[in-house]
């Protein structure tokens, strides 16, 4: 039962990497997972060559959600847009290290999927119809 | 609960590890190897060999399209579908099984109240009064309905531990017409029981009607549609051992003769012309295009066995037992808070749950790993959810298959979350 | 039929006493003992062992309730039925699953589409185009929609054989705007195709939409949705060997979005309050409550069982070759009166017949008493019936598991049925 | 195969009894079996007695139900119409002697069922809703 939740996602969990809120975000974006209640607020803030130089957080929810969006936010300080745009299912699988039903997954994915509204937001490009639109949490192919 | 309690015959006691012996499922959970200690009846239940069989029977040697076929598949396929007619109606004591309406679940089953009652007879000045403890399925087809005919939808409160607060139930009638009253009889949330004795009443009082969303009540214990004095009952088969699929809309025949058909096609008709048509008698006026026919007749099947196993008033006193032992392991454990009605009150079989420092996700997919499946979620009643401040609870349910163990095992579990996160 | 039919490979040859093996119910006949010959699953198909498989194995090791559960089997039921949907998607060629909805059938399909585009899109000085071949589940609901919202609905009339005449299309359209046309790919009375590559272009060019019954296609002959370039098309798993109880509406995915829920309930909410609702991305917004979750893993199965025997190319190869071989024993039978197309024509495997000095259903119950099952009656065409100056007829229909001796059989049978009556 | 339709009713619906119209019937009704197409006209003429002195019909569909109704128009001339409304389900399949399944039992009481109809009319008391509202004909039941 351990292996299911690493130390290192409940260290994640319980001590959440840029939880909080920027005096300047470039654009900010929230999200919920009406499946089962889990909530992130999150705020960028990108530099001139569109590589992202800050990230913070708030929100509730489940270990799953809020560790993988502490585990996101690290990972994409430094990236371009462009690189953060390209980050897909996998990689958030890959990041988190651990096995997880589809339903479980939506949690994991709540983070990218926040980011990547507000970045089409941010850019006015249409964004996918909603959370569960996003293609890679269909439910079919995973 | 009656006074005349003392003169009925106990109920059989039911023996859960012999009665899981007819679910295949529950032999070995898919983590452990170990039985599966299923708490989640209260989404789904599990299905009994007898329920499969039926539906394995009628496909090697009883299928075909019902009511037109000469042959005599058809003809042994029709009976079998009618007796499982018989069969709801028996279960409900319904007068006629022309009061039986076949649908996919219980939420079909609203959705054509709504669509065919309520369309007709809702208007402008007309309350429909419902709970703040309702499903989805009993709460967005009535908010659909008002908005389409002009009628207000208005609410039974609950005070903070869930229960209906029937104080100022007069209040809700004022300054309109009271047409529906619509009621879940107990919450999938919480497992608050809905006083009827004192809504129908009121309800009639009023002249308005009463549709009773039985989903969590009609799988768990005794319910007399003519001694509650209601008007429309829903509810579905997968929820007591039945095949996914099917579920049923009992009404009184009077207001059912007196509905519009809802759907239409195939099975409805008594004559069409190119021009326009004229529908048949009850039920098949409701019945629209081809039944799930080896689902109704599994769904006879799932009543025949919960009479095979002592009947619905055992299961009730079996979940009674379950339910009084599951919340004292609950209760017991530091930090868990456990939501709904007390012990001791007339409650369903349903322990709804947080735990300070975990979430309820976490905690049910820490469990599943132990194979104890509970639910995790708002249980499709997001307002409910709101009202008492939670966003999501751990649901725990039982059913006639629950035994002692599953519960320990839960309990057990329940220390290992809190272990895990650090919290013991 | 195309040019390019040379270059593809020939279909399998599909051998229907191998097939046979795998439906139980076909190896004795409830009166002989004798094989089944079943000649009525144009009513409903038989189902193979693969499908009756599916579902106990759903119900022994992988059931729960779907979407939402956390634990082991909520996922593997999840995951099979959200695989079924991408079955689906791929037998008819749609572009997502997302523009597959699971309904109870191909009526509950038609009257989603009556009801929600309908409703929404229909109005005075509308026109709905339907044909005079149509079964009651595609006219009864258009009827309702077009007395309720003011469109007027047309038909595409038939000759004295049944077939289409496309003759005067246009005046069809005269005197108002098309909207929709609507109409039964192969008639399950007569078996007449209609020339969908002529109709949906017509339609197109009055920018109307394209609903078609594909009830009695999809299950026989290669449905490509994309290549037919039309808009909505309904079927039922129930006639392609699959369980009862379930069927699908595909529908252009920008259609589907911008149409409202019809149903509401569990499931297609995205948030509910107290005052209101907002509602679940395609295909769920159209799935309120508990859907057929064993059904709909079945009839994933059942096309997985169409794809295993050669496909649906090879099924429409062996029933074109089981219909002209039934049609000629039939035509050779005096006082038999063939209905629909000739042989030579693209037709359904459909043989729909009266016989002098007899009725339908004596037919069919004397047929009946040696184990071959046909069906009697207006086959819920109840005005096409009148058109064609007939008040019923007998149907022998055919699929993958029928063989020569069936319908030897049949012509057998026809034989006594005139020795009874007096006729031979 | 011919033990299912005896002699007897093949005889009856060759040459069916009390065939034709009555130049003046006490009362008259027509109904139809929808499932099948099964037509039947029916007319009776009572004498003071309330007994049945003539019975004549036209009609048209199968061989069950217009053979039954020739033996029903038989078996009810001289019966008084209280007698009449006593006949159920039983008696008509007991009068044709064969075995039928649900759907065939309806052509072969539609005979029954329009003649009470028909008395419910002239009597002035409420019809049954109509032809499967009747309630012998019941699919459960049988
Ligand atoms: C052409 C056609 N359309 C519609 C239907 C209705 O299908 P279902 O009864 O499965 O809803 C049928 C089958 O009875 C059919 O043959
Ligand atoms: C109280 C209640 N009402 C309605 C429903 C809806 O039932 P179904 O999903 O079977 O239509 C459920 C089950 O989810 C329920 O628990």
């Amino acid at each position: 039962m351990d292996d299911l939740y690493r130390e290192y996602i409940l260290e994640h969990y319980r001590n959440p990497q840029n939880y909080g809120t920027l005096p300047d975000p470039t654009f900010e974006a929230e999200g919920q997972n009406p499946l089962c209640g889990d909530e992130l607020h999150v705020q960028v803030a990108v530099d001139d060559d569109r590589r992202v130089t800050a990230v913070k957080f708030t929100g509730q929810g489940c270990a799953i959600s809020q560790a993988s969006m502490s585990i996101l936010s690290d990972e994409i300080i430094g990236k371009t847009l462009d690189e953060v745009a390209a980050m897909n299912k996998d990689d958030v699988v890959e990041l988190i290290g651990i096995d997880l039903t589809p339903v479980r997954l939506k949690c994991a994915l709540l983070g990218l999927v926040v980011v990547k509204m507000g970045m089409h937001e941010h850019a006015g490009t249409a964004a996918p119809a909603g959370w569960e639109g996003v293609d890679e949490i269909s439910w079919g192919t995973t | 609960m009656t006074d005349s309690a003392s003169t009925l015959p106990a109920p059989t006691q039911l023996d859960p590890l012999r009665i899981s012996e007819d679910f295949p499922i529950l032999a070995s959970g898919p983590n452990t190897g170990e039985r599966l200690a299923f708490l989640d009846s209260a989404a789904s239940a599990m299905k009994p060999r007898q329920v499969i069989d039926s539906i394995v029977a009628t496909y090697e040697g009883g299928y075909a399209n019902v009511h037109r076929g000469v042959y005599h598949h058809a003809a042994t396929a029709t009976r079998h579908f009618e007796g499982a007619r018989e069969k709801v109606r028996s279960f409900i004591n319904a007068t006629t099984p022309r009061e039986v309406i076949f649908t996919r679940g219980t939420t079909e089953a609203i959705n054509l109240v709504a669509n065919s009652w309520g369309r007709t007879n809702l208007g402008p000045g007309d309350i429909v009064v419902t709970t703040e403890l309702e499903h989805h399925s009993n709460l967005v087809p009535w908010q659909q309905v008002c908005a389409a005919t002009g009628a207000e939808l208005r609410f039974i409160p609950v005070d903070d531990t869930g229960v209906l607060v029937l104080d100022d139930l007069d209040a809700l009638a004022e300054g309109g017409t009271l047409k529906l009253v619509t009621v879940v009889h107990v919450s999938n949330s919480l497992g608050t029981h809905a006083p009827l004795d004192l809504i129908v009443p009121w309800a009639k009082s009023h002249g308005a009607l009463v549709m009773v969303d039985g989903a969590q009540s009609v799988p768990h214990r005794p319910v007399d549609v003519q001694a509650l004095g209601i008007d429309f009952l829903a509810f579905s088969a997968h929820k007591l051992m039945g095949p996914s699929g099917v579920g049923a809309l009992w009404g009184r025949e009077e207001l059912l003769a007196a509905m519009p058909p809802w759907q239409f096609g195939g099975e409805m008709i008594r004559r069409v012309e190119y021009s326009g048509a004229t529908f048949n008698d009850l039920p098949w006026k409701f019945e629209a295009g081809t039944p799930a026919i080896a689902e109704v007749i599994g769904f006879g099947a799932a009543l025949d066995y919960i009479e095979s196993i002592g009947g619905i008033a055992a299961i009730a006193a079996h979940e009674q037992a379950m339910t009084a032992y599951g919340y004292e392991l609950l209760a017991a454990i530091p930090g868990l808070h456990l939501l709904g009605p007390g012990p001791g009150e007339d409650r369903g079989g349903v322990l709804s749950f947080t735990m300070d420092g975990t979430h309820p996700h976490d905690v049910a997919t820490l469990l599943d790993a132990r194979d104890v499946n509970i639910r995790a979620g708002h249980h499709c009643t997001q307002p409910l959810m709101k009202r008492l401040g939670v966003h999501a609870t751990a649901r725990a349910s039982v059913y006639a298959y629950t035994t002692r163990e599953d519960l320990d095992r839960l309990a057990d579990g329940l220390g290992e979350v809190r272990r895990v996160f650090g919290l013991a």
